[in-house]
């Protein structure tokens, strides 16, 4: 280990609190805290992405970096928090399965996606090839936090968080996509944030409230 | 390659192009009867004449190719004339001759469906099944099979406000699809790894023997639900009542030959030399068809599910022939499978006429009383004699009494069986001369049948006061009537003619060599080297003879005194029509005799009811106990994969995580 | 074909109508004596035929032309029969016309028209009539198809002629398979015939009727035909019965004389002499049946049938 | 230039229409620019059969066979369907279901949404046609909550997460891709992600990232296609959403999720050298085919109906790609195009008929041939072509995939034959009585515009019996393509 660079030994250090903030999220209640966890995840992210830039000196890193700064860790954040006001979902109820056994399952989940990561890393040319393992754990957990969660608000910061295990991977596998490509990603991210935000006060004033029981009525096994 | 405009195909094709043509010119004013009635309807049946003269006369031809710039990309429609399809085009021709210019006097107005539309589905019926007889690859023919399917569908459902209509309908197409599914898995077998679907391909292409099998069961799966083999029956006693008469007529005087012709095509051309125990499954199968069908007919009391199920009857008749045949030619009895496929062909051209008539017999009935329930029909022969006489001409026929057509075929099929015993395989030698046994029994209850068919409607007292004014029917329809009756008439008595154009299908297919000297042209004999002998000319002039003699000495010695009384019954004074014997009575010693047949609720009457009452419901067996349990199997399962989508969004995630998960899994 | 073999022909023809009624007065009077009853004389059938010539005809008012047509159909159906069974001489003319299957048509049409005709005035009797004789004849024809069968694969023909001819020639000896055929035939004899125990010719309680009872509407000629054809029906069954199990002393050959007939004709008489007697013995001694008995009796007949045909085809025999 | 005016004719009509689609001619903007951007197709389609293949924007974009048809056929449904939208948005209004505002919003994201399928059609670069697809699902998810039903809400939602998520896990796929194809491209010139390189060099991709890659974009991408299991969304999509929508949904997004997976599978098997993505293929079809099947048996509501029958027939699809060889593939391809040609001409009869029934449960639509016969005979017609009787094409394309998988896949068709049948048995036995027997309908205050319906039902027919000789051509090369011959 020691043999390790001081900025990678820093890189896998993010990367684990990158894995720790998913567990973190898997496990919080309060719909404001899954927010502000969101917000530190971004935080990660752009240091991350950073560091690599600064370490492989590639320039369109930097701009990576400070997209998700702009998207991630400023506007979202700020978004969420802002609907969460108008909205007045502070907490979400009680997970469809409990927390410690989420945990449980959460744990497993790491070990099968390293177990899975582990010949991809193999091959991977970058400084940072275990970050995909990670990567690959952050997406199956945050689908884990989606499919857990009762409230609507709940699912999309999973689904954001999903994002930002998306990016991570791409990161730490290839630093980063093309450029038109994550340029295109972001708009879509965007455009889904602000479809989101309609969509809620749509949910809202047809069923005043978030919860997610009130949309399983389309069902066949009537 | 195009053939020259004056081969026999070429004319084929333009006139089935014609009926086509016939049938949108309905469309140019849909509302009008006359154009269609007293038009079109005539000239189709002008064509059908045509068609059976052109296919009469180029049975003997050699066979002949056209290809069609439409179909597949690599796959244009491929047509072939060969003395097989000229035989069921001769069939085809000459009843839709008949029936459509029946059907010009016949459909009135503000009948369901609109006389053109009509007119449009009707021809088109008739040139699919023309071009299912011409199709000379997979997808030429399944697209002429369907085609037909969809035409007789729309055609059934005319009166498509009747629930029960609809339902018949919709069980019909329903059968027809899925067995037209198991005839194209067949195709998919036999083309063997090929890629080329034209026959000629199928014919060169070698099968292993389990493959081959396979193409033969999966065919007559197919073709049986199109014939109406049992199990496969449930769907036409429930069509042809449905349909209006000229369509039951054309549906199961010809469209369940169709059915025979490509168990034939797939038998005896696609698949070479079929293994002598395939002919087992059509033999089995048909002769309990035959039992079945004749079993129900005789209990039925609406008089076209009577007919339907005579109609089955004659297709296990039919089948049983063909297994015959199979059997004979696996064991290389040439001879002999080529006399048990003659046979079959003839019965199937009786079939197509007498039942043609018999079913638009009871069309005129249907009009005149609007009565189908045997039940409150009677003594009708005096108010409609056209009919009645016409009609008793077909029951005879259909009954297999001689010298009528129904007897000849049903001879040359015994005489067929009366051979069986030679071939070379234990038990199946034995067992043979007994399926002769049963197909005599269904042919005595066909007779049965018919007398109750005949006498409850025409014979006795009216059960009805409305029957008083039935009328008998118009001009066209007599035509068609005599027309039909005419065939079985000749059919009967100069079978020689058309026999020794018969065997010319088996030398062409490969089974026999040329029978020459078989037939002399006026006695019938069936191989050539046994006597056994039937001359149906000598015998009509005999029976005539004696009879004429037998009235003119009667009247000539003796006086010809007629006095008309009241009917004497043993003295019973105060007779009315309620006393005779209703359709259900005459059923009730088939009811008896045959009971495991039949599930049958009851309700009898005490000594001490005020109103006294006796029903009795005939239940199908079969359909109680396979068709509803797979409905209800069916629903079952979809009623348990119903709880897979419980409208939770978690649920759903849930499925593709694990999806995902499995997925890798896979992959590591 | 020479006109002296029509000739022949004809000859035997009227010699069979001439000789059925005879036949069946005989039977009765067999019976009489064996159930000590003053028999009536043997030529009363004659008597009943010409009387009933000379009546008036009545037919029921909505009769149709069908019922008065029937009666002659039967009469004619039964003649032909005659004409093709060899009942004297084999290789006359006309019994190339038909062979046996073509003879079960015969019957089977004369049967239907007989039950059209008892349905078409419409009385209760007439149709129950009817159902009844159909019922006994769907039975009845697969069983005698199954003898003809016997007969025809032993002598590999369903011409009859042929048949007589090849069994004739056959070297004596015992013959299990002909042996059950021969009582199969006889039970269908007697069911087709509508002798007891199936039904009771001289019966007068209409409910047990089968073959009487759709013959009330029918009076003078018609029943006189009517009554003719029964006995000709009874006499073509011995004749066939003749043919198919002592073929002996007909006259064979190709084109036969009048006098070949003429030798045949006595040894024909003491054949039906004997079958007489023996049908009123048996009639004497069973009991009718119910109608309902009847598919069992008929089914018994079948099986010995078809246990003649398994016999043969095993042993050859 | 052609390809230009292809994509940004849209585009512009959808600006256009943010800004005028409340005006009272916003409707008959609408068809003109679908009608614009269907010419500009035609146009492209003939500098191909020219030129063939040709690629634009340094590579960016492409025309091969396999996507000119899927091209062509877009902008025409697009056409088509326009045309259907104009009187039925009308009558949807008088109704009063929707306002000014959301038919501003209808326009525009229609127009929106067929940019975002030609894009994705077109592009050469996986990363966009992945950008491309999300746009395709963000346009349409405020379509399907048009009418601000709590049913159509929830329909919506579940549209828009299963098919995010999805989509996040095709996103990942393509990561993966582009991670195993720049070690051997390299990362300069962004050819990495051009699909026509990657081909080129596919049987050098490392294998083991491919076939990651390739669960994590058949998961992506199966969702948008709607293969069982991770169908869930699209019968609540298809049922809530207005008309023209389904008719959309079902007939054009499904084909080009279909077209993205099937552009990855050659890619992947390319490179691993095993049959397991054409097994995962057949799996999901055969799946798909016998649950939707099952489903299809229960339904009261006739979108929903169809909806299902889409998925049987993706299944039908995909297993055809499955079993691969150039008659399956022809087969599939064949199948995509006549599929949603009888899908959208189903959809518009459907949608004519539950305005006059003034509902969607189909035991309230009755006797649709007595009121109106146009509309009840498009919908028996298109029905009986959905459900694979000839003459039409659809039953083509299932008699090549049939008759294959009786010699390459035997033990799938038994399953093959029982879905069918049940299948048949379902939609038949709820269209019959919707179309014939007595009636309750009422009459329109529009008259219903059935030109596309029969339109379409032609197409079909004459596809059916005569496939015009380029287009086969194309089907031939693009069979070939996939085949990797």
């Amino acid at each position: 280990m020691s043999t390790l660079s001081l900025d990678l030994q820093l890189l896998n250090t993010l990367a684990a609190l990158f894995l720790l903030l998913a567990f973190a999220m898997l496990a919080q209640r309060r719909v404001v805290g899954l927010v502000d966890l969101l917000a530190l995840q971004g935080t990660l992210l752009c240091a991350a992405t950073l560091l690599l830039a600064w370490r492989t000196g590639e320039r369109h890193l930097y701009f990576s970096a400070v997209l998700t700064l702009a998207l991630k860790v400023a506007f979202l954040p700020w978004l969420l928090h802002r609907l969460i006001r108008r909205l007045g979902v502070y907490w979400d109820s009680e997970p469809l399965i409990n927390i410690p056994s989420t945990m449980l399952l959460g744990l497993l989940i790491v070990i099968f996606s390293f177990g899975l990561a582990q010949p991809i890393a193999a091959l991977a040319s970058t400084a940072t090839r275990n970050g995909i393992g990670i990567a690959v754990a952050v997406v199956l957990l945050s689908f884990l936090t989606m499919i857990t969660r009762r409230k609507a608000m709940s699912q999309v910061i999973g689904f954001l968080s999903m994002e930002n295990g998306l990016f991570f991977g791409a990161m730490s596998a290839t630093y980063g996509m093309p450029m038109i490509v994550e340029l295109g990603v972001a708009l879509d991210v965007l455009v889904a944030m602000l479809v989101l935000g309609v969509f809620f006060f749509q949910i809202r004033e047809q069923f005043d409230s978030l919860d997610l029981h009130h949309l399983e009525s389309l069902r066949e096994d009537t | 390659m195009a053939g020259n405009p004056l081969d026999p195909l070429s004319i084929l094709l333009a006139l089935l192009a014609a009926w086509v043509l016939i049938g949108m010119a309905g469309l140019a004013r849909p509302a009008s009867l006359r154009l269609v009635g007293r038009l079109l309807f005539p000239l189709g049946a002008l064509v059908g004449a045509a068609i059976a003269v052109v296919a009469l006369v180029s049975i003997v031809m050699p066979p002949e190719r056209l290809v069609l710039a439409i179909g597949l990309p690599d796959l244009p429609f491929h047509l072939r004339r060969d003395a097989l399809s000229c035989v069921f085009l001769f069939l085809l021709g000459a009843a839709a001759a008949g029936i459509s210019i029946f059907s010009a006097g016949y459909f009135r107005a503000g009948e369901g469906t609109a006389p053109g539309l009509l007119c449009l589905q009707y021809h088109t019926f008739l040139a699919s099944m023309g071009l299912v007889l011409l199709a000379d690859d997979a997808y030429a023919f399944m697209v002429a099979w369907e085609s037909m399917a969809l035409a007789s569908y729309f055609l059934v459902t005319t009166q498509h406000r009747i629930p029960d209509i609809r339902r018949a309908g919709f069980l019909y197409l329903l059968i027809a699809h899925v067995g037209a599914v198991a005839i194209l898995l067949a195709f998919g077998v036999m083309q063997g790894g090929t890629w080329q679907f034209t026959f000629d391909a199928m014919r060169s292409a070698s099968l292993a023997p389990a493959w081959a099998s396979a193409a033969f069961l999966l065919a007559l799966f197919g073709f049986g639900a199109k014939a109406g083999l049992v199990p496969l029956h449930v769907w036409l006693p429930e069509a042809h009542p449905a349909a209006p008469s000229p369509v039951s007529a054309l549906m199961s005087g010809v469209m369940l030959k169709t059915a025979l012709y490509g168990t034939l095509r797939v038998a005896f051309d696609l698949l070479g030399s079929p293994a002598w125990w395939w002919g087992l499954a059509p033999l089995a199968l048909g002769l309990f068809t035959a039992l079945y069908g004749v079993i129900f007919a005789a209990a039925q009391t609406d008089m076209k599910r009577l007919l339907a199920f005579s109609s089955i009857e004659n297709i296990g008749i039919i089948f049983t022939g063909v297994g015959l045949a199979i059997v004979f030619n696996g064991n290389g009895m040439g001879q002999l499978a080529a006399l048990a496929l003659v046979a079959v062909l003839y019965h199937a051209i009786n079939h197509a006429f007498m039942k043609s008539l018999l079913f638009v017999g009871t069309g005129c009935v249907l009009h005149a009383t609007g009565q189908r329930n045997l039940g409150r029909l009677g003594g009708l022969i005096h108010r409609m004699p056209w009919v009645a006489w016409t009609t008793l001409i077909g029951a005879l026929a259909i009954a297999g009494l001689p010298p009528l057509n129904g007897f000849v075929s049903e001879w040359l099929l015994l005489q067929a069986f009366l051979s069986a015993h030679e071939v070379p395989k234990a038990f199946l030698n034995m067992l043979l001369p007994l399926a002769a046994a049963i197909v005599v029994l269904a042919a005595a209850l066909a007779a049965y049948v018919m007398v109750k068919f005949f006498g409850v409607i025409f014979l006795g007292q009216p059960r009805e006061a409305t029957l008083r004014h039935a009328h008998d029917a118009g001009r066209l329809e007599r035509i068609g009537l005599v027309w039909l009756a005419a065939g079985c008439v000749l059919l009967g008595l100069a079978p020689m003619q058309l026999i020794r154009l018969l065997h010319v299908v088996p030398e062409q297919l490969g089974i026999a060599p040329p029978l020459a000297a078989a037939t002399s042209w006026w006695m019938l004999v069936p191989v050539a080297g046994r006597q056994a002998s039937y001359a149906p000319v000598l015998f009509l002039v005999g029976v005539a003879v004696t009879i004429a003699a037998t009235i003119g000495g009667v009247s000539y010695f003796y006086h010809r005194r007629v006095r008309r009384a009241p009917p004497w019954d043993c003295g019973f004074v105060r007779l009315d029509a309620r006393m005779q014997d209703t359709a259900e009575g005459f059923g009730q010693p088939i009811r008896h005799i045959f009971q495991p047949f039949f599930s049958m609720q009851r309700e009898l009457p005490t000594p001490f009811d005020a109103a006294p009452r006796y029903r009795v419901e005939i239940g199908d067996r079969i359909w109680s106990g396979i068709y509803l349990p797979l409905a209800q199997g069916v629903h079952r399962v979809a009623q348990s994969v119903a709880w897979l989508q419980q409208g939770r969004i978690a649920t759903y995630l849930l499925y593709s995580f694990a999806t995902l998960l499995v997925l890798l899994g896979l992959m590591l | 074909m020479s006109a002296t073999a029509w000739l022949t022909q004809f000859l035997e023809v009227l010699a069979a109508l001439a000789a059925a009624p005879l036949f069946v007065g005989w039977v009765t009077q067999c019976r009489a004596w064996l159930q000590n009853k003053s028999a009536p004389s043997l030529l009363q059938p004659y008597r009943t035929i010409r009387k009933l010539f000379h009546k008036d005809a009545v037919l029921a008012e909505h009769a149709s032309p069908l019922f008065r047509f029937a009666p002659y159909v039967v009469f004619g159906a039964m003649v032909c029969m005659t004409a093709i069974i060899p009942s004297m001489g084999t290789g006359l003319p006309f019994s190339g016309a038909a062979d046996a299957i073509a003879l079960v048509g015969l019957l089977a049409t004369a049967r239907v028209f007989m039950a059209l005709a008892a349905m078409d005035v419409g009385t209760a009797f007439g149709s129950l009539g009817a159902r009844r004789e159909m019922m006994v004849g769907f039975l009845a024809e697969p069983a005698l198809l199954m003898v003809i069968f016997v007969a025809a694969l032993i002598s590999s023909s369903t011409a009859l002629p042929a048949i007589t001819d090849s069994l004739a020639t056959q070297p004596r000896g015992l013959y299990p398979s002909l042996a059950f055929t021969a009582v199969a035939f006889l039970l269908v004899l007697l069911a087709e015939n509508a002798r007891i125990p199936v039904d009771n010719p001289a019966t007068h309680l209409e409910l047990t009727m089968i073959h009487e009872a759709m013959l009330l509407e029918y009076s003078a000629r018609h029943l006189a035909l009517m009554e003719w054809a029964s006995a000709l029906k009874l006499f073509n069954y011995a004749c066939i019965g003749f043919a198919l199990f002592v073929p002996w002393g007909l006259a064979t050959g190709a084109a036969p004389d009048p006098v070949a007939l003429l030798t045949a004709l006595p040894l024909l008489a003491v054949k039906l002499a004997v079958a007489g007697a023996g049908l009123a013995v048996i009639e004497t001694v069973s009991a009718k049946l119910r109608v309902f008995r009847a598919p069992e009796f008929l089914a018994a007949a079948f099986m010995l049938a078809v246990l003649g045909l398994l016999v043969h085809l095993l042993l050859g025999a | 230039m052609e390809l230009l005016g292809l994509l940004a004719i849209p585009l512009g009509g959808a600006v256009f229409l943010w800004l005028f689609g409340a005006r009272r001619w916003a409707p008959e903007a609408n068809v003109l620019f679908s009608l614009a951007t269907f010419l500009a197709a035609c146009a492209l389609t003939n500098r191909v059969i020219d030129e063939g293949n040709l690629s634009a924007a340094r590579e960016q974009f492409f025309i091969d066979p396999f996507n000119v048809f899927l091209v062509t056929l877009t902008a025409f449904v697009a056409l088509t369907t326009s045309l259907f939208s104009r009187p039925y948005m009308r009558i949807e209004r008088q109704h009063g279901r929707v306002r000014p505002r959301q038919l501003r919003l209808y326009h525009s994201m229609y127009q929106l949404f067929i940019v975002a399928m030609l894009v994705a059609l077109t592009s050469n670069n996986m990363g966009i046609m992945w950008v491309a697809m999300e746009a395709a699902t963000l346009s349409t998810v405020l379509l399907v909550t048009l009418y601000r039903t709590p049913a159509s809400l929830e329909a919506g939602w579940k549209y828009f997460i299963l098919c995010s998520v999805g989509i996040a896990q095709a996103l990942f796929g393509t990561v993966l891709l582009y991670f195993a194809a720049e070690k051997v491209l390299g990362a300069e010139g962004m050819t990495a992600l051009l699909w026509t390189h990657l081909n080129g060099v596919k049987a050098q991709l490392e294998p083991a990232v491919l076939g990651l890659a390739f669960v994590f974009l058949l998961i992506g991408y199966g969702t948008k296609a709607g293969l069982a299991p991770l169908h869930n969304w699209l019968p609540d999509a298809h049922a809530e959403g207005p008309t023209p929508i389904s008719a959309v949904l079902s007939g054009l997004l499904l084909n080009v999720a279909i077209y993205a997976v099937v552009r990855c599978k050659v890619l992947v098997e390319g490179s691993l050298q095993s049959q397991l993505p054409s097994q995962m293929l057949m799996g999901f079809g055969l799946l798909s085919v016998v649950l939707a099947a099952l489903f299809l048996w229960r339904q009261r509501d006739v979108k929903r109906l169809f909806a299902y029958s889409s998925i049987e027939h993706m299944g039908i699809i995909t297993f055809a790609f499955g079993m691969g060889g150039p008659v399956a593939n022809f087969a599939a391809l064949l199948h995509m195009t006549v599929h949603s040609l009888t899908k959208s001409a189903i959809f518009f009869a459907v949608g004519h008929a539950a305005q006059k029934a003034g509902s969607q449960v189909m035991d309230e639509i009755r006797g649709l041939i007595t009121l109106s016969p146009t509309v009840g005979w498009g919908l028996m017609l298109g029905s009986l072509a959905i459900l694979g009787l000839p003459p039409f094409g659809v039953f083509a394309s299932e008699f090549l995939v049939l008759t294959t998988a009786m010699r390459e896949q035997p033990w799938a068709t038994p399953i093959l034959l029982v879905a069918l049948g049940v299948a048949f048995a379902a939609i038949f036995g709820r269209v019959q009585p919707m179309v014939f027997g007595e009636t309750a309908a009422r009459r329109l205050p529009h008259p219903p515009a059935l030109l596309p319906v029969f339109a379409h039902l032609a197409l079909v027919l004459l596809l059916g019996l005569f496939i015009p000789p380029y287009l086969a051509d194309w089907y031939r090369r693009a069979a070939d393509l996939i085949a990797g011959l």
